[in-house]
């Protein structure tokens, strides 16, 4: 079953889609760990950067791991677009000698080195919790969901509507069953509709995911509401950090996608050498508020460096 | 006149029963007819809209493009490229419609001299342009410091005084224009006569293969100032925006009364389909239903619009 | 006279058809000439050459004495040369005025200047008295005659010096055939030329001064109309005198009913028809263009639904069936329209001729057996004497007369007994005309019931045993053919 | 004859051409051009391959169906939802293959009553199959318990004597069957009469409505089977899979000498327009290549496809 050991190992990283921020960081945290490997000696590492060709048709990516199964490269990062169908191919894969290791978004499947992951449930609750002291435990709230079957923001989802339900009852949900679609567009224009409906008397907003935060970002400036109402968004890019100063956004649940990257790429390369591994690694979630901008500590995971590792990014 | 004003209002009639079933529907139906809903649902429509005044060209015409996703795509990354490296956001618009322009202009090129039909053309032309988009970007997004061309589809404009979006505006304006150039000049007319008998214009001494690649290229800079008011929107130019916007914006000119098979549409059609597809969307989400049951109604209305022309048509034809 | 367009050695072949092979001809200045020939003759293409639609192969043109090579139909208008075509081509969505004016827009900087385009317009309709076409009025909307005043008037909008009238009396009716005429001696006093074509003698005689008959792509006789009498013309444009033509068979008619029609309807075209077809006997109709005689055929085989009437094949009156239904009955068709509705062009022979009953060739569960399709076309190609390379040539690479054959071919292969035969010799040339007369003959004398739509009246004369006419979708009683002739034929026809 | 070879070698000589460019670029040519590459492309090319059989009677017939990736996407989730609530798998692929020629159905009844053309129809049954989908699915996606269906595309199969995944021996029957048909059959011979010539297949005495009707069921049939098929990748019912699949497809058929005019193309040369297709994306990537260079491959090579069969028409019209 043993590939005959070249002296190179090449590690394919599968991200959901390329355009957005926070797969941005993801490949600079990838490729902090090529240098650092490369830096410390022992095999050469080479990572491969590729997503689908359509940023949200699990098909395409289906046929992205299944490629690199065939090129026989050492080892596969992956961030599955659906928790399920990427089962078989990932199952293949190690069927193949292929291992994959899995980051931000589960997989129903034990095939996996290990899984890399933020704790996304908790994501969640750190948002309602931010949102319910804000409103002082009462008012109107909507939730706009990112996409049906994607994995980690539904475990946000559910998270944020259950501690919101558990601790404070005295506010009302008035919409959580509209989806934002994974574009920019889609999510502006279903923000827009939402806030039409229920604007009038709403208090506080959530939403799972960069697009969905920008895009109802967006709306809530383009129609004179940003900073009327309490919004806590996740993830973290210029545009929202810019919101944050300006008070149009309280609160942003920040993961740490570089550090994913790069955990993830340590730890399929430690498991190659046969090195021990944990099997499931939390790269932890923070609430970061408009106060805590300056902070040092807080500078490294809202701006992460990524133009040190990616020229042109 | 009675018939051609019957055509006229068929698609204007599909948008008042949309607005009206669901003013009914709702139960807040002031907020539904208030003009802070028609503002969001007017700045929603522009994209559409304005692809659909340059498709209503090209359908006219006996063509087709299917490109046209691709080429928002492809200009909005450019100009938020333009912008980014510090152009005036001005140049960055002229250069998006530029773009656009010659994106248009190959499609008709091709086209015409290698004599395949626009079908394929454009739908080569889909992949040539969303590829070089994501070239250009580093398959990723491009995001732009402020300027004012972020403001062009701002639902509450700054000045205001202007009621509307510029980008509203705009789309106004160019839409009067167009349907003004398209009635009333000769390059208009041609394009219609162009549509409906190719051999009789080209016997009647138009040149026809330049014709065609003229209204690829002037539908095209209207897709490529598409593509700046997309970046506008999303105040960043994104690679993978717009995908299926075709089948959006060819429906609109469908059910605005436009035919494939070409010499028929209005610019006032399509601007009514940009706008009845907008509220269905609009009065969808305001009634909390899910996405897929505008889906379906969009679908069934794409199908029932050009099935009630045709019975008009054939009603017509057996009165005449 | 000074002639004002003259071509010498004109020369056009379309891949394997020699459409034109050395054409000599001029006109003068104020003069109507008429332009001669069968069908197929290349009189369409010459006209094609001269407005710039097609280019020569060779030959030399000369327009008021300048070299004159148009390489597209603008040019052509520029230097004054202007077609009125035979196929009608309008541009149904645009109203009257913008087609009259297409391509001479009267504009103020790309503006249509609506006022005098519309004072244009009416000046050039006036031309041609006819109040009900409205200068606004869409294309779509108006019936056969009035659009081809309209393409007759587009044709005077560009201050043409030559005008090349191709049947432009196709679908005109007595009194606008008055008026047309009136018009081009109108034109003509006014020192315009116009090369006038059509397949009507009489007319020609009545309008053209000069004349030049076209056979096989040549101009083979060339003069004064005064001049020659018909039955000269005739010989000159046939090459041989017609009696050869036609089969010398002796028919026994057998007096039984193959095809019974009751006051037949099927409006907009045909209003009332009755006849009864024999087995074994020709039976022809004869009509002006556009009289409705294509729409009767139609609605025989089941492709149009008549809106009253009968008609009774076998068993079978349903007032509307279905063309499967009468090809089950044995009823063949022959269309008129060989490029649009005769043929699939892109398929092989032998699929073309077993379209109708490929069960003769298949074993079961609808498969073909290939070899026995085969087997069959090539007989029946070998019967009509089809030219081809083999049975899976496609049919788009046969000459017109041998495509011709080839759906004759398929109605053989039907074994159809009653036989439709519209137009059966349309564009077809003289030898595979005999052939076809032949095969028609044949097939009467076994017995067939053999209907023919024909607006060549030799034709008609040569082959039938009864005669119908067709005057606006209303069809005369029939006669038996030595009861008629021609003029008893036109007079009927015209609804004198 | 000749013609004819050099016709249906063509897209064949385009496959060679690109698995020997991408066999030299790579530097590892022994991997890419192994058996277990060759049977990854080939268990990927499935769903394409199979959709294009269907599509190609369909464009052969002088149609165009637009719902191909729509339907691919309800029946998939049919099936899923079946096999879920303790169908067996067998009847669930019955089911999902019915349904599909339901959808063909309704396609070519609403073509031949309403006489709307076919991209119209297609488009608005595309929004309407994925808006069912969705709501069947509950916009959610359908996990499936474990099944033989799931295994029918695993790339290396249980049974290793079986070589190829199963899915891969049924598009190959299938194929073989359907070119069968095309060629061999008093129903393949009508459909390409229809395609050819309309007006004269209808004097042939064919019941050209029956006819359009039956092509479009027979390839919702095969589209059915396709959903399934990807319900059996994917492990689950997607309502949102095979979004675009209908160029993909049409590209297929295109590519492999299928005329949107109808009346011509095979189910060999889609076949390798499917596998044309399937080697440029896994050339592209065993290459490192990023995608966008696919797109733009994919889409200069659809227009030359097309422009050189043009091209090779004229010449041999030419010649003749
Ligand atoms: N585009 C073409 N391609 C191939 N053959 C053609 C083409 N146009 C004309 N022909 C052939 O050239 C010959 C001359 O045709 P033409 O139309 O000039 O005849 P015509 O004298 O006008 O006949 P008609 O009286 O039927 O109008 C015919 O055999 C015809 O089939
Ligand atoms: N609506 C129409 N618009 C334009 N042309 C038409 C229309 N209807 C018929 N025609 C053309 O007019 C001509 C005569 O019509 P039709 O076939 O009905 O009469 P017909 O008596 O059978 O004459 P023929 O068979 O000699 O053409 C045909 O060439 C036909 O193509
Ligand atoms: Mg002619
Ligand atoms: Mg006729």
């Amino acid at each position: 079953r043993d590939a005959p050991k070249s002296k190179a190992l090449t590690i394919a990283v599968v991200p959901k889609g390329t355009t957005h921020e926070f797969w941005k960081a993801i490949h600079a945290g990838a490729v902090q760990a090529e240098q650092e490997l490369n830096a410390l000696g022992g095999d050469s590492v080479h990572v491969i950067w590729k997503g689908p060709l359509r940023e949200d048709d699990r098909e395409q990516q289906v046929q992205v791991v299944e490629g690199f199964t065939s090129q026989h490269v050492s080892g596969i990062v992956l961030a599955p677009l659906d928790s399920k169908a990427l089962v078989r191919p990932v199952e293949e894969a190690r069927a193949a000698g292929v291992p994959v290791l899995i980051m931000d978004s589960a997989l129903e499947s034990d095939a996996m080195v290990s899984y890399v992951a933020t704790d996304n449930q908790k994501g969640g609750e750190l948002a309602a919790d931010r949102l319910g002291q804000l409103l002082n435990g009462k008012g109107n709230v909507l939730m706009l969901r990112l996409q049906e079957g994607s994995a980690s923001t539904t475990a946000r989802e559910d998270g944020f509507l259950k501690r919101l339900k558990d601790n404070y009852p005295g506010i009302r949900i008035v919409s959580s069953d509209q989806y934002a679609g994974v574009t920019r567009e889609t999510a502006k224009k279903a923000s827009e509709n939402l806030l039409n409906r229920f604007g009038a008397d709403l208090n506080g907003v959530f939403t799972p995911n960069e697009t969905s935060t920008i895009g109802m970002l967006l709306a809530l400036q383009d129609m004179g509401k940003a900073g009327k109402v309490r919004f806590v968004g996740f993830d973290a890019s210029q545009i929202m950090v810019d919101a944050m100063r300006a008070h149009q956004l309280d609160g942003i649940a920040v993961q740490n996608p570089m550090r994913m990257g790069y955990l993830g790429v340590r730890t399929l390369v430690a498991s190659l050498r046969r090195q021990p591994i944990e099997r499931r690694i939390d790269t932890g979630v923070t609430m970061v508020t408009p106060e805590m901008l300056d902070l040092p500590a807080t500078k490294d995971i809202i701006a992460p460096p990524i133009g040190k590792y990616l020229p042109g990014g | 006149m009675l018939r051609t004003w019957i055509a006229r209002l068929g698609p204007a009639l599909g948008l008042v029963i949309v607005v009206l079933v669901f003013a009914l529907l709702t139960d807040a139906p002031g907020r539904y007819l208030s003009t802070f809903n028609l503002r969001i649902v007017l700045s929603q429509t522009v994209i559409v809209a304005l692809g659909a005044i340059g498709m209503t060209m090209i359908i006219i015409s006996g063509g087709i493009d299917l490109s046209v996703g691709a080429t928002i795509a492809l200009t909005g990354v450019m100009t938020a490229l333009g912008i980014r490296s510090g152009w005036p956001p001005s140049l960055a618009l002229v250069a998006a419609v530029l773009a656009g322009g010659f994106v248009g202009v190959l499609n008709g090129m091709v086209i015409t001299t290698l004599r395949v039909v626009p079908f394929i053309v454009t739908l080569g032309m889909l992949g040539i342009a969303r590829g070089v988009a994501k070239w250009l970007a580093h398959e990723q997004t491009v995001n732009v410091p402020t300027t004012w061309m972020n403001d062009l589809l701002v639902t509450f404009p700054r000045q205001g005084w202007l009621v509307l979006p510029i980008g509203v505006w705009t789309t106004l304006a160019l839409a009067v224009f167009v349907a003004f150039v398209l009635r009333r000049t000769v390059f208009g007319r041609r394009i219609f006569a162009l549509g409906s008998n190719e051999a009789a214009a080209r016997a009647c001494g138009i040149d026809t293969n330049r014709l065609k690649v003229a209204v690829y290229a002037c539908a095209g800079c209207l897709f490529g100032l598409t593509g700046a008011m997309q970046m506008s929107r999303l105040r960043q130019g994104d690679p993978t925006v717009a995908n299926g916007a075709e089948l959006d914006i060819i429906a609109a000119v469908v059910i605005g009364g436009g035919s494939l098979n070409g010499g028929e549409g209005s610019i006032l059609g399509s601007m009514i389909g940009a706008l009845v597809m907008a509220f269905l969307r609009n009065g969808c989400q305001q009634m909390g239903w899910p996405n897929y049951i505008q889906e379906i109604i969009i679908g069934v209305i794409i199908v029932a619009a050009v099935a009630l022309d045709r019975a008009r048509a054939s009603w017509a034809t057996s009165h005449a | 006279m000074a002639d004002r367009l003259s071509v010498t050695g004109i020369a056009k072949r379309f891949g394997a058809t020699i459409a034109l092979d050395g054409v000599d001809f001029a006109i003068a200045a104020g003069e109507v000439h008429a332009l001669i020939g069968e069908n197929g003759a290349g009189k369409s293409t010459l006209l094609g050459v001269l407005h710039g639609g097609t280019r020569a192969d060779r030959g030399m043109m000369q327009l008021d004495d300048s070299r004159y090579a148009p390489n597209t139909p603008h040019e052509a208008r520029r230097r004054g040369v202007v077609l009125i075509h035979q196929e009608l081509s309008l541009c149904a969505h645009l109203s009257v005025m913008e087609n009259v004016l297409l391509g001479a827009e009267l504009s103020r900087a790309g503006v249509i200047d609506r006022r005098a385009s519309h004072r244009r317009a009416e000046e050039l309709l006036s031309e041609l008295p006819h109040p009900e076409i409205q200068p606004d009025a869409l294309v779509r909307d108006l019936s056969l005659p009035a659009r081809q005043i309209v393409e007759v008037c587009r044709a005077l909008a560009s201050e043409a010096r030559v005008v090349l009238m191709d049947e432009p009396t196709s679908s005109l009716q007595g009194s606008d055939v008055e008026r047309l005429f009136a018009l081009i001696r109108r034109l003509a006093s006014k020192g315009m030329s116009i090369v006038y074509v059509s397949h009507f003698l009489e007319e020609v005689r009545r309008i053209a001064d000069r004349y030049t008959v076209l056979r096989d792509g040549r101009s083979v006789a060339t003069g004064m109309m005064d001049a020659v009498t018909n039955d000269d013309l005739i010989a000159t444009m046939v090459g041989r005198p017609p009696a050869t033509l036609f089969p010398a068979g002796v028919r026994y008619a057998i007096p039984q009913v193959a095809m019974c029609v009751e006051g037949l309807a099927c409006p907009p075209r045909l209003h009332d028809a009755t006849f009864e077809l024999r087995r074994g006997e020709i039976f022809g109709i004869a009509g002006l263009l556009g009289s409705g005689r294509t729409e009767l055929v139609r609605a025989l085989i089941g492709l149009d639904a008549p809106s009253a009437g009968m008609v009774r094949v076998g068993d079978n009156d349903e007032p509307s069936t279905s063309a499967s239904r009468r090809i089950r009955e044995g009823v063949g068709y022959l269309s008129e329209d060989r490029k649009g509705e005769g043929l699939a062009l892109a398929l092989s022979l032998a699929d073309n001729i077993c379209a109708t009953r490929p069960e003769y060739a298949h074993s079961a569960l609808g498969i073909l057996d290939l070899q026995e399709q085969s087997a069959q076309s090539s007989r029946w190609m070998s019967v009509l004497r089809v030219s081809a390379l083999g049975t899976q040539q496609a049919a788009r690479s046969l000459s017109g007369g041998n495509q011709q054959k080839v759906a004759l071919a398929r109605l053989l292969h039907q074994r159809a007994n009653i036989l439709l035969l519209d137009e059966p010799t349309r564009g077809i040339d003289i030898g595979a005309k005999a052939d076809v007369y032949e095969m028609i003959n044949l097939r009467a004398s076994a017995g067939c019931a053999v209907l023919i739509v024909s607006s060549y009246l030799p034709e008609l004369f040569g082959l039938c045993d009864r005669l119908a006419v067709m005057c606006r979708g209303t069809l005369s009683p029939a006669r038996a053919i030595d009861e008629w002739t021609p003029e008893s034929v036109m007079t009927a026809a015209i609804g004198g």
